[in-house]
């Protein structure tokens, strides 16, 4: 609860900063966050109650844009813990992928574009097809270190009492690589955001905060710009929230063994 | 590098695995190949395997090109040493006083989901347009993996290990470098693995949507709005971008391996 | 003498030639023919002669360009007048013309269908998908006019953005009923897939509609007066110099633009303006505010030099 | 039951660095039998245990667990590692721990959960259940990875000086927890101790290893009575005797 | 030296789970004496030890290290922790694990290299400095241990279960080169142990504590002729009445 307060008190410091600094600035590209929020609310949050005061302009495009964010996301981190798995594990696996792996994830996804559309084409599967293939490199690297650094000692016992394949990779190997994997999904999860907003870019999309984010800038409403990315942040600390809400339930048992003594 | 199996297998020499690599990377290939001459995909826009290699070696012997390539290496370079040398000590930091994580962890998770897009007109109205602004972009993207690789790393350490060194009455630093460090170097580095290849594409798309003057994704840029689409030109950049990713993940893994020996012959992996 | 010449080694019949107040001038500009003008000038030797070294930067896109104008990297930038309007309007940048650049020419520009499409007449667009480069720009801005010449309710139309390089698969693919096209694709269009003209958007009320021109800041213009007098004659000289002399353009476009010679030959180009002209000018901001993108009227006039040259 | 001819190891075989752990061992045990091994700190006695548990593969020699072959581990074993505090996962319950292993037995899950608790009450720990393993002390964890063993019933049991950390009291009365087991459901086990008086008390036969490289220095039938007694055995004239007699093998071969 | 008031700790306080590990317990010890602690498993021996290290914060009463109250580590103190093969530091071979704690000490490098080697050679591994504790058996890893602790000479050292892991000779051997070190260098010396027979042998004094919650249930003097000799030592009448009677106590407060 301490905290709690210490880092509120710490954001309306920075807050009042930023609102000082741009007016005295009074920089055209940046405007302060009272006119942003201000922006915000008339863009987004002064609907009526039937909506949850949301604007149809928030219904049209920042839930489209969560949904498109949950399916990359879901399927990157499916793929990427999968996958992972895979790679970490058999090194015959390793061997065919590799090579493979580390090609696609140098590649700069602005590049493929035109591969992704005559693939798959305008809308919703190109951008989460988009999506995923951006997301996908912290969660699988981040496992396979994690498959790769379990415990010695705790594969000869799963050898040992002869566990089946399934119960060392679900018992023993999934729960050492765990912790691992967490900071690559929480690396993914503000990436699929970011990403998110890439994928709006995309040739064909309509609607999305990420749309309206650049159509902001091209058209140079810039108050609408900021709106954007401080909406974006907003949602960022959210979802990095509960992430860790979900964390700190999966990984008790590594919190406390880790921190409980000294 | 040999995986630790869920059941134990024989290590296979280096002749098999090298082979498994090369099917590996040709099976790729051959899908691309086989996807654009049957038409799958248009073979305008996707053209086959051996096109793109072919133009890809064409364009080694283009100075131009090797320009390009040489400007984009070199952001990368900077920017993802940069993003190592501020993201590993912050991580440290971060990782290890609480306090300090609860006071900034909002603005970070705040300013974390900014894309680069976004940025990129502000970032060059504060600092201008030249190799810092692909730079300062660079480093955006690639801090993240290393600072939470840092910090995660952090909290797998053994604490039996750190109080073995605080019962000899080293005090907290000591501890974090001595004992916390080392001991998460290795998940530190698979964080770098990972922001390099973070920086490479941060480059090349920077520059494809703001870059002036060299680049690869300046070139890839210029192939794009050619009439028709040079697309065997991109595809071409995108190859050498590709393959340069690989040689760098290869780079790295070697220089984990020499560095965490003792990661490795722990889990008996041959060295 | 002037003591504003930024550089002691500007050649002295610059300084001669009317005390210019900078000799030295960075002009970001588009690949694009459009930006032709500036090339050839150079090319031709003509702002050597008004004693300026001009260097061009090829960037992207104009709205990338517009931080580098505020942050004064470069003096003056090329760029369509939607955005530097709704800039000026929103007041991102103290906008100020200092010539005109380009007015689309009858067949520049193309809204077209496929051979095989059942689009055969303007009023079949209706309802239909099309492309632009951005939204909200002078495309549909002129496409809007010439549609309700047409009798063609502009409402109906389905905008959506796609980039330059992914037009044709688009296109190909059938996530667009018609190409809204610009030189060199119109060409490409019609040599290669047999692509029908159903519509130019630059023609009736829109035609020669005005849509590039070289800006700076008021503050940059307020400064340097006489170089911007000089530069602005330059822009104009090129322009008549490229009126009945396609060569001179071909010559150069190969310089930043992606376009061979031998495409360079084939192309439609547009008008490259050699006089200033409020008039026509203010009809792209008029139809702006129409088009409710500004929120107040802009007298373009103001923004513009008391001398049209030409 | 086991039969190991002519075992050899070698660590780090062919760099400078080369470790010659076993070095033409040779040793069988009958079915049912409780063989002690005994030798020098670093003489090669895990080693031996892990290559009868197919956990390394010997650079020499073979083992075979009832005639067969060892290549991976053999069915129906169960280790005590020495390193107890590693072998447990910090992830489950030390309860989810001792029934882990159970899923290899037709046994559903409320079965497993009673042969467990089972398990932990013979080794003393029955309020400890619900515990993760980094709440109990060292002597606790090495009892939970007893009962682990215990619990799985195997027919060849491996223990790495299994009662190393826990008072002289809870030893004694693990000794004889392994005994009547032991007796019970005919398992055959290999148990390496340090305390000679430990061998000679539990052990059918008590091996002596060489310091590295490990061979058989000293192969000796324990012929006491049957049930043994913590008071009556240790008192027993041949006790004292073979006690004496494992210590001056030990002794002729120590490191320090 | 060492003064321990009222002690208690509570693990996991406030929740369902809070177990009373420590309660109420008062100790105290000279300057040089060597202390010795053995008690049932699980009652609280380590958690005794990690507080007057100052690892953990007892929740109740107090300890003093020469007067000073113990809050964070009291300087010149070294551990041997019962879990020696998680303590040392897997990155580093052996010879740096023993040398990094003598960075506190105003050595050079070279001096630190060899104050390790003949920390090393005193406890039987004068081969093993280069090699990673991993390529070391149990016995040798604990050794390790010792070897570090001892190379930093402190003035309060701390033992726990220090010999569990290897064999007779060698453990008596080590018991021999504490008390000669404890001679040289003006040590105090706590050490838990199991064995009964050593706590006597080693020991100025054995404390016997109770299960958990532990307390000091007794608290033996142990006037046995110094120099110690393994031989004569423990063939001592005293010796076999002292250990006797730590015997008695410990068996009356067992687990199992
Ligand atoms: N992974 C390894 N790499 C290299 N050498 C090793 C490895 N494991 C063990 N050794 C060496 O092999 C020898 C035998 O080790 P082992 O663990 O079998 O001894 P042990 O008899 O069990 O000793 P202890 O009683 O101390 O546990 C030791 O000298 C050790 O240094
Ligand atoms: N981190 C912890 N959380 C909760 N309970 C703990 C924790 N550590 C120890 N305990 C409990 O405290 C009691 C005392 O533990 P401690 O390790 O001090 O015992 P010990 O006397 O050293 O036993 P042993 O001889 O088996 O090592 C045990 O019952 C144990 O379950
Ligand atoms: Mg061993
Ligand atoms: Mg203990």
């Amino acid at each position: 609860m301490r905290t709690a307060a210490f880092r509120a008190l710490v954001l309306l410091g920075l807050v009042l900063v930023w609102e000082v600094g741009t007016r005295l600035a009074g920089n055209p590209f940046f405007p302060p966050p009272s006119t942003i929020v201000a922006r915000m609310h008339a863009m987004w949050f002064s609907g009526p109650p039937a909506t949850l005061f949301l604007t149809d302009a928030a219904v049209g495009n920042i839930l489209p844009s969560l949904g498109r964010m949950a399916l990359g996301f879901a399927g990157g981190a499916l793929g990427g813990v999968v996958l992972g798995l895979a790679v970490g594990l058999s090194a015959r696996v390793y061997d065919y992928l590799d090579g493979v792996l580390q090609f696609l994830r140098a590649i700069p996804p602005p590049a493929l574009v035109t591969v992704f559309l005559v693939v798959f084409g305008f809308g919703l599967r190109m951008q989460v097809a988009f999506i995923m293939f951006s997301i996908v490199w912290p969660v699988l690297l981040n496992t396979a270190d994690g498959a790769r650094s379990v415990e010695p000692l705790h594969l000869e016992t799963g050898q040992v009492f002869r566990l089946s394949r399934a119960e060392r990779l679900f018992r023993v190997i999934l729960p050492s690589a765990l912790p691992k994997m967490f900071a690559g999904l929480r690396l993914a999860l503000s990436l699929s955001l970011i990403v998110m907003v890439f994928s709006e870019l995309l040739p064909g999309t309509t609607n999305g905060i990420g749309f309206q984010l650049t159509d902001a800038y091209s058209t140079f409403d810039l108050p609408a710009m900021w709106a954007g990315i401080v909406l974006l942040g907003v949602l960022g600390y959210l979802l990095n929230e509960v992430f860790l809400i979900v964390e700190r339930r999966v990984l008790s048992w590594h919190h406390a063994a880790r921190e409980l003594v000294g | 590098m040999s995986a630790q199996s869920l059941s134990r297998a024989r290590p296979a020499s280096p002749a098999t695995r090298w082979s498994r690599r090369a099917a590996g990377a040709f099976a790729f290939a051959a899908l691309i190949e086989l996807v654009s001459r049957t038409g799958l995909a248009d073979p305008e826009f996707l053209p086959p395997a051996t096109e793109i290699v072919g133009r890809a070696l064409a364009l080694l012997a283009d100075p131009a090109f090797r320009t390009h390539a040489l400007t984009s290496l070199l952001a990368w370079a900077i920017g993802l040493c940069v993003a190592a040398v501020l993201a590993v000590p912050l991580g440290l930091l971060l990782g290890s006083v609480p306090l300090i994580d609860a006071a900034t962890r909002s603005v970070v998770e705040f300013l974390r989901p900014i894309p680069s897009v976004a940025l990129i007109p502000l970032v060059a109205l504060v600092i201008g347009t030249g190799l810092q602004h692909r730079v300062t972009l660079v480093v955006y993207a690639s801090l993240w993996p290393i600072l939470y690789n840092t910090m995660y790393g952090l909290r797998g350490v053994d604490p039996l290990a750190k109080e073995s060194l605080r019962s000899y009455g080293f005090g907290p630093l000591s501890v974090l470098l001595r004992v916390s460090l080392p001991s998460s170097a290795p998940f530190i580095a698979t964080g770098v693995r990972l922001a390099a290849g973070v920086a490479l594409i941060l480059t090349v798309s920077t520059e494809i949507v703001a870059g002036r003057g060299e680049g690869i994704g300046v070139f890839i840029f210029f192939a794009g709005i050619a009439v028709p689409a040079r697309m065997a030109d991109i595809l071409a950049g995108v190859f050498w971008v590709g393959l340069f990713g690989v040689v760098v993940n290869a780079l790295l893994v070697a220089a984990e391996r020499q560095a965490f020996r003792w990661h490795h012959a722990q889990r008996g992996e041959p060295s | 003498s002037t003591g504003a010449s930024p550089s002691a080694s500007a050649p002295p019949s610059a300084l001669a030639a009317g005390g210019l107040e900078k000799t030295q001038l960075k002009i970001a500009t588009l690949p694009a023919i459009d930006s032709a003008a500036i090339y050839v000038a150079i090319d031709q030797g003509l702002f050597e002669k008004e004693g300026l070294e001009v260097t061009p930067q090829v960037v992207q896109a104009a709205p990338e360009a517009i931080p580098m104008l505020v942050k004064g990297e470069i003096d003056a930038m090329f760029g369509n007048y939607v955005s530097m309007f709704a800039a000026h309007d929103k007041q991102a940048l103290k906008l100020r013309i200092l010539a005109e650049g380009s007015r689309a020419a009858p067949d520049s520009l193309s809204v077209m269908a496929l051979p095989d499409s059942p689009i055969k007449t303007p009023k079949d667009l209706e309802g239909k998908t099309i492309n632009v480069n951005v939204l909200h720009n002078f495309q549909e801005l002129a496409l809007a006019q010439v549609l309700k010449a047409n009798n063609v309710d502009p409402a109906t139309i389905k905008y959506v953005q796609v980039t330059f390089q992914n037009i044709m698969p688009s296109w190909k693919g059938g996530q667009i009923d018609a190409a809204y096209l610009g030189e060199p694709m119109v060409t490409a269009a019609t040599s290669t897939m047999g692509a029908r003209k159903i519509l130019d958007p630059a023609s009736g009320p829109a035609a020669e509609f005005p849509i590039s021109g070289y800006v700076s800041t008021q503050e940059w213009y307020d400064k340097n007066p006489k170089t911007a007098a000089a530069f602005q004659r330059a822009i104009h000289n090129a322009a008549k110099l490229m009126e009945n002399n396609r060569e001179v353009v071909a010559k150069v476009l190969p310089n930043f633009t992606q376009i061979d010679a031998a495409t360079a030959a084939t192309v439609t180009f547009p008008y490259f303006s050699s006089n200033d002209n409020p008039v026509r000018l203010q009809r792209v901001a008029d139809w702006m505010l129409e088009a409710k993108w500004l929120t107040k009227a802009i007298d373009v006039k103001s923004l513009m030099s008391a001398t049209t040259s030409g | 039951m086991l039969e190991i001819e002519n075992l050899s190891h070698v660590y780090g075989g062919g760099t400078p660095n080369a470790h010659h752990a076993i070095e033409g061992l040779n040793l069988s045990v009958a079915a049912g039998e409780l063989l002690c091994i005994v030798g020098p700190s670093g003489c090669g006695k895990s080693t031996l245990l892990r290559s009868i548990a197919g956990l390394i593969t010997p650079t020499g020699g073979q083992v075979k667990v009832e005639g067969d072959l060892v290549r991976q581990t053999p069915d129906n074993l169960a280790v005590v590692f020495q390193d107890y505090s590693r072998s447990l996962f910090p992830w489950m319950s030390v309860a989810d721990n001792v029934a882990l292993p159970l899923r290899r037995r037709n046994l559903d899950k409320h079965q497993r959960r009673e042969a467990a608790q089972e398990a932990l009450e013979s080794v003393g720990l029955e309020n400890a259940g619900r515990k993760y393993p980094f709440q109990l002390s060292g002597g606790m964890q090495q009892r939970v990875a007893i009962a682990r063993a215990l619990a799985y019933r195997p027919t060849l049991m491996l223990m790495d000086e299994p009662f190393g950390s826990v008072d002289a009291q809870t030893r004694e009365d693990l000794e004889d927890l392994v005994l009547k087991v032991r007796g019970h459901h005919q398992m055959t086990i290999v148990l390496i101790t340090h305390d000679i008086d430990e061998s000679v008390y539990v052990g059918d036969r008590v091996v002596v290893l060489s310091k590295a490289p490990a061979h058989v220095v000293g192969d000796l039938k324990v012929d006491l009575p049957t049930p043994r007694d913590q008071i009556t055995t240790r008192e027993h004239s041949d006790f004292v005797h073979l006690r004496a007699e494992v210590g001056r093998l030990v002794r002729g071969h120590a490191t320090v």
